[in-house]
């Protein structure tokens, strides 16, 4: 069996199996997930290391037809973009089963949920069939919506559920509306996104055509990531779902829609993005700037991260609006560095709900002395967030931030005050509320977690962080090759257009600039 | 003068508002099912007529399937009245309101 | 010179691994912590004289290795050695050599002993980043990083508030300054498209217009990074509350080295603020000339030992600014860098003095509960005299001639109102040596005004070994020729040496005006300070200034300042985007939407009579619709 | 409405295999048919208005009684149409089976009186006007030339009805068969008597 199916089908084939082992095997089922989340992560880690950068074409590809009418079928392939997501995401994966300890009831349903969401979401970033990349995305996608209802914690967990659906479920079906469009638009009868890239770059969808279907996926995508103003979800969902379910999705399912931008919206419909750029740079500004200022007014620790990967989202939308080579590689390596940090963060933020029975800030103080192990990984997490050299987060950040310094100097200045400034303030006053000041007695029996395999999952969240943060060039080699071709595609036709006419673009910019004022 | 196709369709069509109004307006559900029947029966009225006037006959057919559906609905509805009779309640159509949200 | 290439990756590497094996084995292990942290302290130092001594005089050489490069956007962890950069970090190497050591005897029985030593090392490596740099954005990934240890180190006491709050604070305004710098980086790379130093360097050589009109406000912004780093006006605040932190991070830290980077940054990047048309040096001089001015005031009405240490250095930081401000291609920033590197030995062993006193005193810091001191800590006293001294501008102690530089450098320069600068610099100076004056007669001399200051004992060995080593740089480097070493950075090997004596003599000869200026000021401040506070039981002078010196004691209420200007502006904006998230996006749109669908629900409910002749009637209804519709066609 | 009516009558009737296309062997004199048609025509819409608004008696009992008789006239029109078999199973059916169920139905549990309270206004107006706009669209739709030709006779007789019930429409066959089965098992089921 290809390498690539057996990153997607051991999340799966677990699922399944624990499907049908009885309820009160914990141990075992635990086991079962542990090892079918690790298997993914190994062979996620060797198809890493194996792959070749700067390779034409896919590498590890799979492809055989499913519904030959329609042109769907089974599509898996590794380009410089996924290698890294999909590493991340078995990583995360793999540390969201190891966290998943602390839950009691209901064990087997949660683990085949969980692995169903493990198993969709890297079945979706290593999809390169339209109809496989957004079905998997939807089989992560509605487990998370069930947990968070049946698992989820705090008071506003009906609230949080139903938000979270309506709006993820809105976004994904824009997709699927906009998926459609290009399908339909095209006209190559095939849902293959490689022979949908060959396709267009032989003709063209219409300009006309391409105007309204960018904005249909680059909304659709963007609820999917929180992008503002459709961000209210992630605060909310996050601050009740349950710590594996936060981990995946914050780090991991939410990336699929900038996946989405960089396979789909942007490659497929250079002519649309150009229209609309500016609106998605603004907005982009908006998360980053916006987020910030709203987490620094958080109590609670999980919708302070929530907003906090509101705002980090908004470097990856900013890297994608420059569309330079600089920043689309800064996006996807954000994107993965946001990746690690958010699961980190959650599981963090999960342990400490877990032992300090809050995640309020204010009721939590001076706990850095009772649990430094934990407390010392909250402090690199959150130093990691505000974009400190050493964490791979900053090497993203940075790429961003020169990248679309030629495209809108205010958004670059904008966003390097929100990164720098903005986000120092909240991630600093976090760890000042919680960790640091005199320990509250209360609190005087909370522990680190004992033993190195229970500390296992956290650490490896973090040498991850560190490693992409010290050692760049392991993604950016593997990125950049790729990224060129993303940011070329639409860079030719800027340059087409500049020979042709002008005024439109002007023209598109003032009408997209009206779109940004009423959002 | 001759009896058209028309003639035909327009006892069927004032049967069969007849039988409406008194669904809509009479609340004894014996008088319901009733009055159902005669809807039924002016639609396989209509049916006849139709097939006479094609001259073939597929119309009498259906006609004939009508006849079986509204035999089966009878069967199956006084059942139900029966059984709603026997819970105490009056077979009209204010008392079962158990389709309210 | 392949052995010394491959020497200087164990500059940067020895701290970084001692930084990460104390983080992975050694928190538990105390014995560890310091033979791995103090090892590469060591090594540092050893290595960086090595280089030294192995790159000849007024020569520069460069190695790299790959690290990102993305694009047009090409960053190599690349290290320049020149005169400037090899002489600072020898300064760096050694001062931290003697502050680790220091520290083992400062620190001895601390909960946290591993972790100050990781901090210590995290620090040492990215401040030798920060000067072996010869790239801007690696010197940028330095800068952050020292900020990084340093808000660990000065919240090493997390459990105090005080300490707490005061890191928060530092790292902040530290991060406002980031973010000039950063702005500026991107203003430089997207205009020459480049971050090397020297490609840099070359190409505004060939080309000094390359810039274009904003020279100036490039220059600005990295000066931005500058006020940050070094707690220039306005950002200064944070370095006063970072002397919470233990007296040997506020030596190596916030005294001798990382303040002191954002001086090194200017003179690092000269040729960029002295480009033709830019207006930067000027507004830099001012900026450092107020700073001094305005810690110098301060710093004569503070109480606490550190307190009065940090504003002396914030004092000192602005005089270094002055003097770059005032300096220009035809006069580079030598007599900057000259009192950089003095300036870092006697202030490191104010701190380390300041320390001993404060171990010896059960840790109480006000000096107006101390006394008399000088008999029972000899060493103590006289080191500490000799960097008071050396502070004050007393020849023939190193920051004599280094002060005598700046004075000199000031009254020569382009910048249009230098006279008024250069009164600055000797109100400056008087003042310096008015609260040296009062810090060391109230600590020293005087009577015993607690009982725990008449307990007062020398302290041990390891701590008094590191005074005393720090002392003979003190006193004597004015004749080591620090200067020309900086100098033939600016104009080659070219530069005149000159023997012992030549140099006291050169200081008269080259400039007297501004030296005899100089000492003069030195004289008034030291006899003002010894008529005040000569065997004073109280401090006397709120009397007679009044209102002077409330506004001095209290820092001219910037703190408060700040607070009510963050409070109006950051906060209140963060503020009402919280309201609008919380009452206009979830509250009337996600509510709202949710809220109007529950209605209509609701309303739509009010037909579900459960009445079968009523939905009888309404299929009719629907019926009797679709057809006229369907029928109307 | 109108649009159905015209789609049947404009649709080519040729070449229907069974169908013999000739002029009828059974012949009403047209003379007599009007008046035939008339008399079953007014007797069936007034037996079917007292079924449902029978100005003297309430009694579900008259209703059923009615209803025979409006049965019977429709089955009078079958026979006018030719459709001798459907209008002898009309009789059968209606006249024999469901009304007798209906009789014992009212018997046993009594209709009597449940016609109280007033009906809504509003099912009243929605109704009424519900039903005026079927009155007027079919009023609209009757009131064109229709075809008053009978194409050929089709002679619905029990032979030629079989034979079209088990060759052509046999699965409709089949699935009434089933529907029958499924109509008794399920009265049974709702008239046991410990059916809660």
């Amino acid at each position: 069996m290809d390498p690539l199916t057996i990153i997607i089908a051991a999340p799966l084939a677990a699922a399944g199996l624990v499907a049908v082992i009885p309820g009160n095997y914990r141990f075992l089922i635990r086991v079962i997930a542990l090892l079918a989340t690790l298997l993914s992560a190994a062979v996620a880690i060797w198809v890493f290391a194996e792959f070749e950068p700067g390779a034409s074409g896919l590498q590890f590809e799979t492809r055989s037809v499913w519904v030959k009418s329609l042109g769907i079928g089974y599509h898996v392939g590794l380009d410089g973009v996924n290698v890294g997501l999909v590493l991340m995401g078995a990583l995360v994966a793999f540390a969201a089963a190891c966290v998943s300890r602390e839950i009691a009831e209901r064990v087997k349903e949660y683990y085949v949920l969980l692995l169903l969401m493990a198993g969709g979401i890297l079945g979706a970033f290593l999809s390169w069939d339209m109809f496989g990349f957004y079905f998997f995305h939807e089989l992560a996608l509605v487990p998370t919506f069930l947990m968070i209802g049946i698992w989820g914690r705090g008071d506003d967990r009906v609230y949080a559920t139903y938000q979270i659906t309506l709006y993820l479920s809105f976004g994904a079906l824009l997709v699927l509306v906009g998926l459609i469009a290009v399908y339909v638009q095209c006209g190559a009868n095939t849902f293959d996104m490689v022979e949908l890239h060959r396709h267009v770059a032989q003709t063209p969808i219409p300009a006309a055509a391409q105007r309204w279907m960018f904005p249909l996926l680059m909304f659709g995508f963007g609820v999917l990531v929180s992008l503002w103003p459709f961000h209210s979800w992630a605060p909310t969902g996050y601050a009740a779902a349950p710590t594996g379910v936060a981990m995946l999705h914050a780090g991991v399912i939410k990336k699929f829609g900038l996946l989405g931008l960089i396979r789909v919206a942007l490659p497929l419909l250079p002519e649309g993005a150009r229209e609309w750029i500016p609106v998605m740079g603004v907005l982009a500004v908006g998360n980053l700037l916006y987020g910030g200022w709203v987490a620094m007014r958080q109590s609670d620790l999980n919708r302070l991260l929530g907003y906090s990967s509101v705002a980090h989202m908004g470097f990856a939308f900013l890297g994608l609006a420059s569309l330079t080579v600089l920043g689309v590689t800064g996006a996807v390596v954000v994107m993965i560095a946001h990746g690690f940090l958010a699961g980190l963060n959650f599981a963090l933020s999960g342990y400490l709900r877990r032992v300090a029975g809050t995640t309020q800030m204010d009721r939590m103080g001076g706990l850095l002395d009772k649990v430094p192990f934990i407390g010392a990984l909250l402090v690199m997490a959150m130093l990691a967030g505000c974009g400190v050299p050493g964490f791979a987060n900053f090497v993203g950040e940075l790429l961003v931030l020169f990248g679309a310094w030629e495209a809108n100097k205010t958004w670059v200045v904008v966003a390097a005050w929100a990164g720098l400034v903005v986000g120092a303030v909240y991630t600093l006053r976090a760890v000042r509320t919680i960790l640091h000041g005199p320990l509250r007695t209360e609190l005087a029996t909370v522990a680190d977690p004992a033993g190195a395999w229970h500390r296992s999952a956290y650490a490896l969240l973090v040498v991850a962080l560190l490693l992409f943060g010290v050692v760049p060039g392991l993604l950016i080699a593997r990125i950049e090759p790729d990224a060129k071709a993303v940011s070329g595609t639409i860079a030719t036709g800027i340059e087409m257009k500049a020979a042709g006419e002008v005024g439109s673009i002007v023209r598109g910019a003032v009408a997209a600039a009206g779109v940004g004022v009423r959002q | 003068m001759t009896v058209g196709l028309n003639h035909y369709l327009a006892v069927s069509g004032l049967l069969f508002c007849i039988g409406l109004a008194g669904v809509l307006f009479r609340r004894n559900l014996l008088v319901v099912y009733m009055c159902i029947e005669m809807m039924l029966a002016a639609a396989s009225l209509a049916l006849v007529a139709f097939s006479r006037f094609r001259g073939d006959l597929d119309g009498q057919v259906l006609a004939l399937l009508v006849i079986s559906v509204a035999a089966a609905e009878v069967a199956v509805g006084l059942a139900l009245i029966v059984a709603v009779c026997r819970r105490g309640l009056k077979p009209t159509a204010d008392e079962l309101a158990g389709m309210k949200l | 010179m392949p052995a010394i290439e491959q020497l200087v990756w164990g500059i940067l590497l020895l701290p970084l691994i001692s930084a990460a094996g104390i983080t992975l084995f050694g928190l538990r292990r105390p014995r560890l912590a310091g033979v791995l942290s103090v090892g590469a302290a060591a090594g540092v130092a050893v290595l960086s004289l090595l280089v030294f001594t192995g790159t000849p005089f007024g020569e520069w050489w460069e190695c790299s290795a790959e690290w990102l490069s993305v694009g047009e956007l090409n960053v190599p962890v690349a290290l320049r050695f020149d005169p400037l950069s090899l002489t600072m970090g020898l300064i760096v190497a050694w001062v931290s050599f003697v502050i680790h050591v220091y520290s083992l005897g400062y620190m001895r029985g601390d909960r946290g002993f591993g972790r100050y030593f990781a901090g210590l090392s995290l620090f040492l490596f990215s401040m030798l980043l920060i000067v072996l740099a010869g790239n801007l954005l690696v010197l940028f990934i330095g800068w952050e990083l020292v900020g990084v240890s340093s808000y660990l180190l000065i919240g090493f006491w997390y459990q105090r508030p005080a300490a707490a709050d005061a890191s928060k604070k530092a790292f902040l305004l530290n991060r406002l300054g980031d973010f000039g710098f950063l702005v500026g980086l991107l203003l430089v790379w997207s205009k020459t498209g480049t971050v090397d130093i020297s490609e840099l360097e070359c190409k505004l050589a060939l080309d000094p217009g390359l810039l274009g009109s904003l020279a100036t406000a490039a220059g600005l912004l990295i000066f931005c990074g500058v006020l940050g780093k070094s707690a220039q006006f306005p950002l200064h605040v944070w370095l006063p509350d970072a002397m919470e932190g233990p007296t040997p991070v506020s030596a190596l830290i916030h005294a001798a080295t990382m303040v002191a980077a954002g001086v090194y940054l200017l003179c690092r990047v000269f040729f960029l603020l002295a480009l033709p048309g830019s207006a930067a040096l000027e507004l830099i001089a001012w900026v450092g000339a107020f700073t001094a001015l305005l810690a110098a005031v301060i710093a004569t009405q503070q109480d606490d030992i550190k307190r009065i240490l940090a504003y002396s250095t914030l004092s000192q930081l602005g005089y270094m600014v002055m003097a770059v401000g005032a300096s220009s291609v035809s006069q580079p920033p030598v007599a900057a860098m000259y009192h950089l590197s003095t300036h870092a030995c006697f202030k490191a062993l104010l701190f380390l003095g300041a320390g001993s006193v404060i171990c010896a005193v059960h840790h109480e810091q006000n000096i107006w509960r101390m006394g008399a001191l000088g008999k029972k800590m000899p060493v103590t006293f006289v080191t500490f005299l000799i960097a008071a001294l050396a502070l004050a501008g007393v020849p023939p102690l190193s920051g004599f001639f280094s002060k005598e530089s700046i004075l000199a450098s000031v009254l020569e320069s382009n910048v249009a109102a230098r006279h008024a600068l250069f009164a600055v610099a000797v109100a400056v100076a008087a003042l310096t040596g008015f609260y040296m004056t009062r810090l060391v007669a109230v600590t020293f001399f005087g009577p015993e005004r607690t009982q725990i200051a008449g307990q007062a004992r020398e302290s041990g060995m390891i701590l008094t070994i590191p005074l005393l080593i720090l002392a003979v740089p003190s006193a004597f480097a004015g004749f080591w020729g620090i200067d020309s070493a900086y100098a033939s950075q600016f104009k080659g090997a070219a530069v005149e040496h000159a023997g012992v004596f030549g140099r006291i003599a050169a200081a008269f000869t080259h400039s007297p005006v501004a030296t005899l200026w100089g000492l003069g000021a030195a004289i008034v401040g030291i006899v003002t300070g010894l008529a005040v506070y000569w065997n004073a039981a109280t401090d006397r002078l709120p009397e007679k200034l009044g209102l002077v010196a409330g506004w001095a004691r209290n820092r001219f209420y910037f703190d408060e300042l700040y607070a009510a200007l963050n409070e109006a502006t950051h906060e209140f904006l963060s503020r009402l985007a919280d309201g609008v998230d919380r009452w206009v996006i979830s509250g009337i749109m996600v509510r709202g939407v949710h809220g109007s669908i529950e209605l209509a629900g609701r309303l739509l409910r009010l037909t579900q009579t459960g009445n079968i002749q009523i939905h009888a009637v309404l299929l009719g209804a629907g019926i009797a619709i679709l057809l006229l519709i369907v029928l109307r066609h | 409405m109108r649009v159905f009516v015209a789609l049947v009558l404009q649709r080519p009737v040729s070449g229907s295999g069974t169908l013999k296309s000739k002029e009828s062997a059974v012949n009403i004199g047209s003379s007599i048919e009007p008046v035939v048609f008339a008399v079953f025509a007014v007797l069936t819409l007034v037996a079917g208005f007292l079924v449902v608004a029978n100005p003297i008696s309430r009694n579900p009992v008259t209703s059923a009684m009615f209803l025979v008789l409006t049965i019977l006239s429709v089955a009078g029109l079958f026979v006018l149409l030719g459709a001798f078999f459907l209008a002898a199973v009309q009789v059968l059916v209606y006249a024999g089976a469901v009304i007798v169920l209906f009789l014992f139905v009212v018997m046993v549990w009594g209709g009597d009186g449940v016609e109280r309270g007033k009906l809504r206004k509003f099912a009243m107006v929605v109704g009424g006007a519900s039903l005026a706009v079927f009155l007027t669209l079919l009023g609209g739709a009757l009131t064109g030339a229709g075809q008053d030709t009978k194409v050929g006779l089709t002679e619905g007789g029990a032979r030629s009805l079989g034979e079209l019930l088990i060759n052509r429409h046999l699965l409709a066959f089949e699935l009434m068969a089933l529907m029958l089965l499924a109509a008794v098992i399920g009265s049974v089921f709702l008239g046991r008597k410990d059916n809660k």
